[in-house]
């Protein structure tokens, strides 16, 4: 009896142990360009880290016992008569309850209060999303594009809305997403830390990701983080 | 093939009043929905062109037509058939003027606030859900008044009268909720 | 069947119809003389409902095993 | 004539939706509005149209003749016509439900086989957008309505009566009538074909739901009928489970299958309504000018957002807690053990009912809606893991140290547990709001609910099948078939739909028809995996249908199980039990000495007067 517990647990935490290592070391993440991005990732990881103990307990306990336990016969003899006692189950509550608690404040609530914790920003860019193309508008330099040129490291903040149906402004590099809503403006923040372009590296792109119809899949605007002094001369350029 | 007697089982009393409880309750949900609409739509303000005279008639009249409905039902319960008929013509009237009364309002409605402003909207919906019951509630009535008279009913068979009856009571449960939704909240 | 019971039930259901329209009544009173009435509309609706749900729709005979 | 019932509907229907629409353009003239707008004119043809239907198919002769004083008409069918008529029988009614729902079921994922073609490869390759959209669309809405209805509507009628040990439903007339709603249905769906379409996936998100095609209109008078025939259907449920139960089937006696089902009925009978309420608000929006979402005038898209969820949130538990049920319930007959903490599943299972109605806003992070209910609503969701988790208690201690046999429907409830398990964990992934803010609406999401609803409540629904197969044919299943079929099921299923994980993260938003070039390789692999996974198919049709007509005639009770249904022979006889049988003990007491859970037939012969239903 107690020989089939250890030797469970054994397996539990060898598959726990090759487990954590793969998700580890596995890159999981695409391009991350921004602060924001930086926080999601670390949420996700965390989550990967409790979720795979989680994950590799299920696993060992139905390997185990699908290896010791099968029985061939056609009509095999009843098996132990166990009800199960109240204490087992307690403790069992007590366990997932703690790991649920754990996880909604630890990176839930954590990471929601750091991705809110600024609402300053140095730079507003108003995004609109139509079927199906994005218009975007620098109110501060005038300019209207049909791309987004961000400088790094300056925190942004763009205003989001749509003229027609639903849209969802999302940024693959950035993790951010945000609806574009009819009748409403959303806001999200993105500091970018990382230059690029959608040339190089496709999650550089602003993409639709709210079924919009027809051209949804093709609503999408090249993203490009430039370094402060040439953002400077893209807008020189960009200035009606 | 010859016609033959199937025996529906468990098929009593009991278990039908369960079965339009819960209908009840999933009917409730749908005016939940419909309610809360209001409240996400529109807020808590009330529009001043509203008719409160009309509106706290037809909420009388609903009102009364529950007290003949349930002098109906108590009736034939004590084997009394004649209250039984004036009672549930009563109660058919009633629901008709009721009726009448949301028709004369939503001639008042199209002037106001049509269907394409927040409040028509909110407004024609509830109105006109709830008059769907009522019109659908009158139609049983109707069915029942008709095989009262040909002394359907007794003290043991009362269960089509309950229901029915149970039905109309149900829907001025509904209107007791929708009243203050439209007429009376404000800010 | 029993004539004074039948009068008892007659007159119960017309002291609830007569309990309707007063709280109906107040419905009225307070939406136009208390600022934010939503609460004691609300409060006023469930008791109405609980009025007609008892005593119309005999709600509590749920609970009795008759038959 | 075998197919006269369906004959008299249809054209009952037809004369109901003439005089419907007849009707509307009268009115209209009189008002003197444009008479003839197609989308009006078919939405109020459609009630008449859908209440003559019902009418001639069966209602009027053993229903609605009563209402106008005239004796009732029914026909005692015990031939395989049965199957095509307004009949009573929960049986019947169970098999009616479980073949429609497989064939839709099957339907469906051949439109999955064309979305796949599709997605092979960067670019066009065999169909337009809209088509894609379209298609799409269908392939989400048909397997939501399978996944709501086919354990409920096929196995729970054919078994739970059963299982309590009753003779039928509480309300077997309103029964029939929740099946016979179904094909108007599935009609409404396909011909969405000839409308134009409809591009809104199952969601139907307002404003795209107001603009586009006609098509849309059919898809919500096809959900709007579907969710009152769940409401039926639930109704039904809850009362037969309320008064039925056979003498001495107490509430700590319920086969967990039973409690799972009253539980998901719960959600049913309720929640359903916000969807038909949000479906007709969209159909008031578009043909009664109303401005409930249309923003230029004032309304709010965002308002849909949160009635569909309040619906649709709970539904999946609608859709996974009868899964649960049947999944437990097949694994102490095959662990030969009794069922792991009994009582504190029951709770999990109320657990889940009660929180389900409040996490409705997670399908929200991304929409816009006020930043204070991000974190009460992701409290909420996260704290379901916890009656869940009690689900995977019960299954793992039922299995521990058991006696397993390998049969068909074990490996199917096994399967469930894994892929439940991938379902479950990657769904803490979606709930937890800074990793949706970038998983949202991408192929994260895609997999993380096939896992859930493909890979729990359709491998459960597969494990129900092959368990209840000799009871509801009277014949055997193939052991060989079904074990291929479960092996060849499980590995491309995972093939399938693991990668889409990866590709959620790396960029890939969900519902599209072309993606970036990067991504071709892995969407390749998919594709080949699905196609051998809709193959898998083949071999349960051809198990199924070679085994229904030649099959070995199946023993009683060929699983030596303890529960009522296996007391009576297979098939079970017309009115299900000799005499109601006795209750005296739990169902799954395997190991106990001298434990009895029922006395079958004690007053009456054994199963002798049973009418051969077998045709």
């Amino acid at each position: 009896m107690g020989r089939h517990y250890l030797k469970a647990a054994i397996l539990w935490i060898l598959l726990t142990a090759i487990g954590e290592f793969l998700a580890l070391r596995i890159p999981l993440f695409p391009t991350a360009a921004a602060e924001e991005a930086r926080i999601i990732d670390s949420s996700f990881i965390l989550l990967m880290i409790l979720g795979i103990p989680v994950f590799t307990f299920v696993l060992a306990v139905l390997i185990y016992t699908l290896s010791t336990f099968r029985s061939r016969e056609e009509a095999p003899e009843d098996g132990p008569p166990v009800h199960g006692r109240p204490a087992v189950a307690l403790l069992w509550i007590t366990i997932t309850a703690g790991l649920a608690i754990y996880v909604i404040f630890n990176p839930g609530l954590k990471g929601l209060a750091e991705l809110r914790a600024n609402q300053r920003a140095d730079l507003v860019v108003r995004v609109e999303g139509s079927r199906w193309f994005w218009k975007v508008t620098y109110p501060e330099y005038g300019i209207t594009a049909r791309e987004i040129v961000l400088p790094v490291h300056r925190r942004v903040r763009f205003e989001v809305t749509s003229v027609d149906v639903v849209h969802s402004f999302w940024v693959p590099a950035f993790r951010v997403k945000i609806d574009a809503v009819p009748g409403i403006v959303t806001r999200v923040f993105v500091t970018p830390t990382q230059t690029g372009t959608f040339q190089e590296d496709y999650h550089f792109r602003l993409q639709c990701a709210e079924l919009c119809g027809l051209g949804h899949s093709m609503m999408t605007a090249p993203v490009t983080v430039l370094e402060q002094g040439e953002f400077d001369a893209w807008v020189g350029k960009a200035k009606p | 093939m010859q016609t033959v007697r199937v025996h529906v089982p468990y098929d009593h009393t009991h278990t039908r009043r369960i079965g339009l409880w819960l209908f009840f309750i999933s009917e409730g949900f749908l005016f939940l929905a419909l309610i809360s609409s209001r409240y996400y739509l529109f807020g808590l303000s009330r529009p001043e062109e509203l008719n409160q005279a009309l509106g706290l008639l037809i909420t009388t009249i609903l009102l009364l037509s529950s007290l003949t409905a349930y002098r109906a039902e108590t009736s034939i319960l004590h084997g009394d058939q004649g209250m039984f008929l004036r009672n549930t013509l009563a109660t058919i009237l009633l629901g008709s003027l009721f009726l009448v009364g949301v028709a004369l309002e939503w001639a008042e409605a199209f002037r106001f606030f049509p269907p394409h402003t927040r409040f028509g909207t909110i407004f024609f919906t509830l109105t006109g859900m709830h008059g769907f019951h009522v019109l659908s509630g009158v139609v049983l009535l109707v069915f029942l008044y008709f095989h009262g008279r040909r002394g359907r009913f007794g003290v043991t068979n009362t269960w089509p009268v309950e229901g029915v009856i149970k039905y109309w009571h149900f829907v001025d449960v509904v209107w007791v909720f929708i009243y203050p939704t439209l007429y009376l909240v404000s800010s | 069947m029993d004539e004074t019971r039948k009068r008892a039930q007659l007159r119960l259901g017309l002291w609830v119809f007569i309990a309707l329209i007063i709280l109906t009544v107040v419905e009225l009173w307070i939406a136009f003389a208390v600022p934010r009435p939503l609460l004691y509309l609300v409060v006023i609706n469930l008791a109405d409902a609980w009025l007609i749900m008892e005593y119309f729709m005999h709600l509590s005979r749920m609970w009795r095993a008759e038959e | 004539m075998a197919f006269a019932p369906i004959l008299r509907g249809l054209v009952w229907g037809a004369l109901g939706f003439l005089l419907g629409g007849g009707g509307a353009v009268l009115v209209r003239l009189l008002l003197g509005l444009p008479a003839f707008q197609p989308e009006p004119l078919i939405t109020i043809g459609y009630f008449p149209g859908l209440l003559g239907w019902l009418l001639g198919v069966g209602a009027w002769d053993v229903w609605a003749r009563e209402w106008f004083g005239l004796p009732v008409r029914r026909e005692a069918v015990y031939d395989w016509r049965r199957y095509f008529r307004f009949t009573t029988d929960h049986k019947v009614i169970g098999v009616q439900y479980l073949v429609t729902f497989v064939v839709l079921f099957l339907l469906a994922g051949f439109f999955a086989m064309l979305m796949r073609i599709e997605l092979m490869a960067p670019g066009p390759t065999i169909m337009s957008a809209g088509l894609y959209n379209h298609i799409m669309s269908m392939h989400g809405i048909i397997m939501i309505a399978v996944a709501v209805a086919a354990i409920i509507g096929g196995l729970g009628n054919f078994a739970v009566p059963l299982l309590i040990g009753a003779e039928d439903m509480a309300f077997p007339r309103i029964n029939a009538l929740s099946y016979w709603l179904i094909p108007p249905v599935a009609v409404l769906l396909v011909s969405t074909f000839f409308a134009g379409g409809f591009d809104s996936g199952w969601t139907a998100y307002p404003p795209l739901s107001e603009v586009n095609a006609p098509g849309q209109v059919l898809f919500n008078l096809a959900v709007i009928t579907f969710g009152f025939s769940s409401i039926l259907g639930a109704l039904n449920f809850l009362a037969t489970i309320l008064r039925l139960r056979a003498p001495g089937m107490t509430w700590r006696r319920l086969p967990i299958f039973v409690w799972s089902i009253f539980a998901a009925s719960f959600i049913s009978l309720t929640a359903t309504q916000f969807l038909a309420a949000g479906l007709l608000m969209i159909l008031l929006d578009r043909e009664a000018g109303m401005t409930f979402f249309n923003a230029a005038r004032g309304g709010a898209p965002l308002l849909y957002q949160h009635i569909f969820w309040f619906y649709s949130h709970p539904a999946v538990y609608i859709m996974i807690l009868p899964a649960f049920g049947l999944a437990l319930e097949i694994l102490p007959h095959f662990s030969r053990k009794p069922l792991y903490a009994y009582p504190w599943l029951v709770a999990g299972f109320f657990g889940i009912v009660f929180l389900s109605f409040i996490v409705w806003a997670h399908h929200l992070f991304t929409s816009g809606m006020p930043d204070y209910l991000h974190g009460p609503f992701m409290a909420t969701t996260e704290l379901i893991s916890i009656p869940t988790g009690l689900v995977f208690l019960s299954a793992l201690g039922t299995i521990w140290m058991g006696r397993l046999r390998l049969k068909t429907p074990m490996l199917f409830a096994l399967g469930f547990l894994f892929n439940f398990l991938i379902g479950g964990v990657t769904g803490i992934f979606n709930a937890d709001v800074p990793t949706d803010l970038h998983l949202q609406d991408t192929y994260f999401v895609v997999g993380h609910f096939h896992f859930t609803i493909m890979g729990g409540m359709i491998f459960a629904l597969f494990a129900g099948i092959y368990y209840w197969f000799p009871k509801i044919t009277g014949r055997m299943y193939n052991e060989t078939l079904g074990k291929l079929h479960f092996w060849w099921m499980f590995l491309t299923f995972n093939t399938t739909f693991i990668p889409m994980f990866w590709l959620g993260l790396f960029g890939m938003n969900r519902r599209i028809f072309d993606y970036p070039p990067a991504l071709g390789s892995v969407n390749r692999f998919i594709s080949i995996s699905a196609f051998l996974l809709g193959s898998s198919f083949v071999v349960f049709v051809s198990n199924m249908v070679l085994s229904w007509a030649r099959g070995p005639q199946a023993a009683a009770n060929p699983w030596q199980a303890r529960t009522l249904e296996w007391q009576v022979p297979s098939p079970p006889p017309v009115h299900n039990f000799p005499a109601p049988p006795q209750v005296v003990g739990h169902p799954y007491d395997y190991g106990f000495t001298n434990s009895v859970h029922a006395l079958v037939g004690v007053s009456g012969g054994s199963g002798e007067q049973g009418v051969d239903t077998d045709g």
